[in-house]
């Protein structure tokens, strides 16, 4: 009986509510549909290096039986998506490789940090002992690669990491660390010309989160920004609601905000700053495109633009084809860096390079066109041209918008 | 090595400093986004004051209660159709769809805490477990459903599911309240009123009373004991379900397996600090510890300074006065 | 030695006709072990010591054996799966000094992990600003820092009840955590690198303690964890263990028989805090790398499940459920992503059905027990003690 | 409690004759204090002592003195506040207004744990004994008040530690024996029966070495033959020089054992006297009129 008398008074409450509400919402029907009055369009094609190395080869490889390359980082954990994106790109070189090359046949073995620094040094240890394991692509994140990065040092073990872009990583003078794409110090100036060049943002705000990915970015990016910069803010990984931040933002009334963090937190913020009003664009970084972010935010995502490090693999059609048939997704975020970083290591095997020495020396001195971009190291292991893509939604998906620095 | 990194863009090496001015500036917003997520915050803490007050016992699963509940909203609304996107449905319908949803969130929520209180609490009252079994049972019943639900939900939080456009109602101080503020405070005290009449006028409700005052007396006076603690554990549910509603009509985007851990806790601090075992001092602990966390986050300068200072006020509140701001009603008094 | 279970009557004994209450005979409290347990204590004490001087032997060989059905490979470095056991059981003996012995729920201890962590990080990272010393004296300072801030966070919170208790040190958990984050000397998920390690050099000129080489790392938290074992024990037999049972038991109870009850729970705070610390600091050495994260709440849980699920009160129990807790994630990789929930319905389970935990073996007390208690049980008419003084690891007496 | 009770039947009458040879006993137990019993001047003094909680007086102005070396009863009608008296002398509750002294020495403002020190030791009504500890480490426990080991002592294994834990066991085990239970010494107390469990809580209140040792109803829950033992056994302790303060429901048991009654009924004091006057009291009689004499079982 209570809870019937509970029910219905909620009802009219709820009622009372939505009526003030609905009235409300007679005299402004139209908040949504303009969120962005400056439009860039989408790009469909991307040049792909015509003479890009790819796994296969000529098919006519040979090498010792029992070679194997590795994939260390996270398989499973919160971070898991991002590890299946790249070991399944990884998976995809090699299987390309291993079909076209029926003299050449490299196994592949996959440990899982589950992205944990203080759990990735027994799966990397793991990794360097066995001896079959002459290449790696990984690790995936800049903490654990941080924290053994000096274990694969030590046992000269060549690895790629398909995605971590915290620049202090190749200040430790490692030898074997390659980095396979821009880093932060890339793509924070990168990011601030697109937001005040192409999207004409005279104020930005920025929000950065309490990773280390997101601290990093915000720092080059602000450093980048210089006077359009009008004011900072963090958010907490796990944070859910944002209102403070977002009467601030409200207060300050900026053309455009730059969230250096991750899509977790990115997107509950972009669908709560539209939800309050804020009718300007919202600018991430790769951390923030993702798929999961549009499926988050909703129609709120309307009004972002992504920078990323990151090729749209998806604009290669050989490559999206071919993972699509193998692996019944479409490429995901830096499965076409993992699948590069493995044709580099597949190709020097293929070239001879069957120790760990002579594939370090290999790719210590790889100068060549890959699908995505072309890849040649300097002496700390960056990338000597890194390229950054800009992106933005449209129509619920994300879409290339070309280069942007 | 790393003085890149080093160039911190908001704050050097001060960590901590009074941002006084932006205080100000924000000071009527904060309040209202403090009071309407302090409504929520209460609407949870009753939960915990309930069982407090009949079973002595922190029940730390009652966060999970609570974000089974959220989970129902938003899998019962985006089967209706809702998604991130503001709904095109007539009014009559989204209202209707509301309270659809927030039946099914309650009887979820009370479910779970019947479930809880039958498979994990119940046995242990047989055997008479030691007060530190009840909280290690209770500490363990909520990671099961925490990873129950991570399990089958994945990590990721759940898409938004927006209800309707929150649209401005009124200027207080410059400051726009909406909708949506409106209605969860409104709702939040118009539950919390019915809940203390219920506690206060009913049979059941004087039943509860009598076992939160003496379970032994209690039950030779011919209370159920029992069945007051199961209904204890089903009423806090229903809040929670309710509770659950207006999160993610605040939060659209905010549920999430681990998503109630925090947010509990901080129900719990809401509890302690209205006074434990009162169904009124939770509320007013709850719209005081998201009024105070709010201004502690804009003073600061961090969000995560609102937990720190929910915390501290929890610490502070339970060394000063223990027995809360309105002291004990349901409880006994505890020598 | 007769190995009944509870004040049975021994044949020929006058004491035939006394009837006992039916209510105060034991329930069976029988462990999974316990047939083992019963076992052990009969042993005479010169053997009960061959036996553990073989077990010692078998626990230092062990990252060398690397049995194939128990070892953590491919998917982990089996030394260094050792090395996070023995890390584990480290963390659960510490806590069972809190959580066990004095009854105290702690729900923040992996804060006092956390500190020792960065106390090492701090003191031995080039990426820290303070002084540098070498990595062995950071264990100490470690252990007096986290001792510090246990008796800072006990202080005003031990006076406060039970279940408040638990709350306030989630609370306080949180909040290192969250310090570690917002403090910029702490440097927040950028961590520190190249954290400092033990001198020596291996024979291929690597660092003997390299953060690749568990062997080492897990001799050095083995022997560590023995003496621990002998201190806690000493403890344990002593005036401290009797007034921490005794406080576990019945606080007030403890107070009125003249137990200052706030001094000893301050330092069984103390005490766990700084084995907690110990621990925090070891394993910053080898992992070489610390930030803020993976000190959350879920690892506070993690050490709890530990200990309540090998045996609360019980330090081998603990030992036992550190290495347990450590192994099966690593063991079964598959399962990383049910870790918690598996160790959260065993918390559920281990409550309802075996309270005691795996190793239920009650605590000794008296420093010279066994021979107190011999001397009852040679005199006709006596009972035995229903359940015998414990197995013990490493116990002196 | 009172199912317990029942399902007790005469548990360990033939541990009688252990009473009589207890002595020699008990000077093991405490070897160092003086034997000699110098009934006369007051070791305890309750002045003006009045405990309010909220509203509810509990205790109102009570004051009485205890003599060094007397077993004085403390009687009333249930709620009279006998309870309330002892909680307030041994530091459970402050009192409101009003001072206890032991030995010329204010209670006030000290812990529960160092009025134990000061000589001040208690049972339990209803028992309160550390259920998972042996009777011998319970008794242990209780003499631990009169050790002076550290903590640093304990975990170094330093010489006083062993000395005390030495002569700790064999004075535990000579009180276990001094009660009657020693034969039990290593059974947990909770397995104990529920004779024993009374026995044991003497053991260690006495092993505290108090200067006066307060009884909470020691008889509860006992039959007549085992109150007869109970009454052997108090007699004996004040024999030994112990001054006993008896909290008791049954007039039986108080008139048979104690040499001086103080009655209270609603917070107030109403007698002060020897058993012989008590029982003549009309006052007395009124008080406890409707009230059966035996409702404790």
């Amino acid at each position: 009986m209570l809870k019937k008398k509970v029910l219905t008074s909620l009802a009219i409450a709820a009622a009372a509510g939505l009526l003030m509400s609905g009235c409300a919402n007679q005299g402004s029907t139209s908040t949504s549909t303009s969120a962005s009055k400056i439009n860039i369009p989408a790009i469909t094609t991307i040049q792909t290096p015509a003479n890009a190395v790819l796994p296969a080869g000529d098919g006519k490889a040979t090498c010792p039986a029992g070679l194997t390359l590795g994939y260390i980082g996270a398989e499973t954990g919160a971070n898991a998506q991002l590890g299946i994106n790249i070991y399944d790109g990884v998976q995809l070189a090699l299987d390309q490789h291993n079909k076209a090359n029926p003299g050449c046949q490299v196994g592949f073995k996959k440990f899982d940090t589950e992205g944990d620094p203080t759990k990735a040094t027994g799966p990397v240890t793991q990794a360097v002992n066995e001896a079959d394991i002459v290449g790696v692509v990984g690790l995936p994140f800049s903490g654990e690669s941080k924290a053994t990065g000096n274990i694969l040092e030590q046992k000269g073990l060549v690895h790629i990491t398909p995605s971590a872009t915290n620049p202090g990583l190749t200040t430790n003078g490692w030898t074997t660390f390659f980095r396979g794409l821009g880093n932060d110090a890339v793509q924070g100036p990168a990011a601030a010309k697109f937001v005040t060049g192409q999207l004409q943002a005279k104020k930005v705000y920025l929000v950065q989160d309490d990773s280390d990915y997101g601290i990093g970015l915000a720092a080059t990016t602000s450093k980048a920004l210089g006077s359009a910069l009008i004011g900072t803010d963090k958010v907490t990984t796990g944070q859910k609601d944002f209102s403070a931040v977002i009467s601030k933002i409200i207060n300050a009334k900026p053309d455009a905000v730059y969230y250096s963090g991750y899509y977790a937190e990115g997107a509950p913020f972009d669908q709560q700053l539209v939800t309050k009003g804020y009718t300007g664009t919202f600018v991430a970084p790769d951390g923030v495109k993702d798929d999961q972010f549009i499926k988050l935010a909703g129609n709120a995502s309307a009004n972002a633009y992504f920078t990323c490090p990151c090729i749209p693999g998806e604009l290669i059609p050989t490559f999206e084809s071919a993972y699509k048939t193998s692996f019944n997704l479409e490429p995901g975020t830096y499965s076409i860096e993992g699948y590069d970083a493995a044709t580099i290591l597949l190709s020097g095997i293929d070239a001879g390079q069957t120790t760990r020495a002579d594939l370090l020396a290999w790719v210590k001195s790889y100068n060549k066109d890959g699908l995505s971009k072309h890849y040649k190291w300097d002496t700390t292991g960056e990338l000597q041209a890194p390229t950054v893509y800009g992106y933005k939604v449209e129509n619920g998906k994300i879409v290339p918008i070309g280069t942007i620095g | 090595m790393l003085d890149l990194l080093l160039v911190h863009p908001v704050s050097a090496n001060d960590w901590i400093s009074f941002d006084i001015p932006s205080l100000i500036q924000n000071f009527w917003s904060a309040t209202f986004d403090g009071l309407t997520f302090g409504a929520i915050y209460g609407l949870i803490a009753v939960g915990y004051t309930l069982v407090y007050g009949v079973l002595n016992l922190i029940n730390f699963a009652h966060s999970e209660v609570f974000i089974v509940g959220a989970y129902a909203v938003v899998l019962v609304l985006s089967a209706l159709g809702f998604g991130p996107s503001v709904p095109t449905l007539p009014l009559s319908s989204i209202i209707l769809d509301l309270v659809l949803a927030l039946i099914i969130a309650m009887l979820a929520s009370a479910a779970t805490a019947f479930v809880l209180e039958r498979v994990a609490y119940r046995p242990l009252r047989k055997r008479n477990a030691p007060r530190l079994v009840f909280l290690i049972t209770a500490i363990g019943a909520s990671f099961a459903i925490q990873y129950t639900i991570f399990l089958v939900r994945g990590a990721n939080a759940e898409p938004a599911v927006t209800m309707f456009q929150a649209q401005p109602v009124f200027d207080v101080f410059g400051t726009i309240i909406n909708s949506q503020q409106i209605i969860i405070v409104i709702a939040a005290v118009i539950l919390m009123i019915l809940t203390d009449q219920f506690i206060r006028r009913t049979r059941v409700g004087r039943g509860i009373r009598a076992v939160a005052q003496d379970p032994d007396t209690a039950t030779l006076m011919g209370v159920n004991k029992e069945r007051i603690i199961i209904i204890t554990f089903i009423v806090g549910g229903i809040l929670a379900g309710a509770a659950a509603l207006f999160y993610v009509m605040l939060v659209p985007s905010g549920v999430q397996y681990n998503g109630g851990f925090v947010l509990g806790v901080k129900a719990f601090a809401a509890a302690v600090l209205g006074g434990i075992g009162n169904v009124r001092g939770a509320l007013l602990g709850g719209l005081l510890l998201g009024i105070i966390g709010n201004y502690g986050q804009i003073l600061l300068g961090d969000s995560q300074w609102t937990d720190v200072v929910a915390f501290v006020i929890l610490v502070l509140v339970l060394l000063v006065k223990p027995t809360g701001i309105l002291g004990t009603s349901l409880g006994r008094s505890r020598a | 030695m007769s190995m009944s279970e509870g004040p049975k009557v021994l044949p020929g004994a006058e004491t035939e006709k006394e009837t006992i209450d039916v209510e105060a005979r034991p329930k069976r409290s029988s462990g999974l072990f316990q047939p083992l347990v019963d076992k052990w204590n009969a042993l005479p004490r010169p053997i009960q010591w061959l036996w553990l001087i073989i077990v010692v032997v078998i626990a230092y060989l062990l990252p060398i054996l690397d049995i194939p059905i128990l070892t953590t490979q491919p998917g982990n470095d089996w030394a260094l799966a050792c090395f996070s056991m023995a890390s584990y059981a480290l963390i659960a003996v510490g806590l069972n000094v809190v959580v066990g012995y004095a009854g105290l729920l702690d729900l923040g201890y992996v804060a006092f992990f956390a500190v020792g962590s960065y106390t090492a990080a701090l003191l031995t990272s080039p990426d820290s600003p303070f002084a540098h010393i070498p990595y062995l004296w950071t264990i100490p300072v470690a252990m007096a820092v986290t001792m510090f801030f246990g008796v800072v966070l006990g202080v005003p919170t031990l006076r406060l009840r039970g279940d408040y208790l638990a709350i306030v040190t989630l609370g306080f958990g949180e909040i290192v955590r969250i310090l570690a984050t917002i403090i910029p000397a702490l440097k927040g998920q950028v961590g520190f690198q190249n954290v400092g390690r033990p001198p020596g050099t291996a024979a291929d000129g690597t660092p003997l303690f390299a953060n690749s080489n568990g062997t080492p790392w897990y001799w050095l938290t083995l022997t560590i964890i023995i003496i621990v074992l002998l201190l806690v024990g000493n403890l344990e037999r002593s005036r401290v263990g009797r007034a921490w049972i005794a406080i576990r038991e019945d606080e007030d109870a403890a107070e009125i028989m003249g137990v200052p009850t706030f001094r000893y729970k301050v330092w069984a705070f103390a005490i766990g805090a700084s084995v907690g610390g110990l621990s925090g600091a070891l394993f910053a050495g080898q992992v070489g790398f610390v930030n803020n994260q993976k000190f959350d709440v879920q690892t506070s849980i993690l050490f709890l499940a530990a200990v309540v699920l090998g045996g609360a009160g019980n330090k081998v129990g603990a030992l036992l459920g550190g290495v347990i807790v450590a192994y099966i994630p690593l063991r079964f990789t598959a399962i990383a992503n049910y870790k918690y929930l598996i160790f959260g319905i065993a918390l559920v389970l281990i409550m309802i059905f075996r309270s005691k935990g795996l190793l239920p073996a009650r605590q000794r007390l008296l420093a010279y027990g066994r021979t107190a208690y011999q001397r009852v049980i040679s005199k006709p008419g006596t009972v035995t003690p229903p359940t015998p003084p414990e197995a013990e690891k490493g116990a002196a007496s | 409690m009172s199912s317990e009770a029942t399902a007790t039947p005469g548990a360990a009458t033939d541990h009688v004759d252990e009473l009589d040879v207890a002595p020699e006993v008990a000077a093991a137990a405490a070897p160092d204090r003086e034997i000699a019993v110098e009934v006369g001047d007051n070791i305890v003094e309750v002045k003006n002592l009045t405990v309010k909680f909220g509203g509810l007086v509990a205790l109102d102005d009570v004051s009485f003195t205890i003599k060094r070396g007397e077993i004085l009863g403390l009687i009333g009608p249930n709620g009279a506040g006998k309870t309330t008296c002892f909680n307030a002398m041994t530091g459970v509750y402050k009192p409101t207004s009003g001072d206890v002294l032991l030995e010329g020495k204010s209670i006030k403002g000290r812990k529960q744990h160092s009025i134990t020190r000061l000589g001040l030791a208690r049972t339990f009504q209803n028992i309160r004994l550390f259920g998972e500890m042996t009777a011998l480490e319970n008794v242990v426990v209780g003499l631990d008040a009169r050790h002076r080991t550290s903590v640093v002592g304990a975990l170094l294994r330093l010489p006083r530690h062993i000395r005390e834990e030495k002569t700790a066991i064999d004075r535990g085990m000579a009180l276990l024996e001094f009660v009657g239970i020693a034969s039990h010494a290593g059974v947990l107390a909770r397995h104990l029966p529920y004779g024993f469990q009374r026995r044991l809580e003497i053991a260690r209140a006495l092993a505290t070495d108090p200067k006066v040792l307060c009884l909470d109803e020691p008889a509860a829950g006992f039959n007549p033959a085992e109150k007869e033992e109970l009454m052997a056994l108090i007699r004996t302790i004040r024999a030994d020089g112990y001054t006993v303060l008896l909290i008791e429901h049954d007039m039986k048991l108080v008139m048979g054992v104690t040499d001086r009654i103080v009655v209270l009924e609603f917070g107030r004091k109403l007698a002060d006297d020897t058993p012989t006057v008590i029982r003549n009291d009309p006052r007395v009689i009124a008080a406890y009129l409707g009230e059966p004499e035996d409702d404790v079982a």
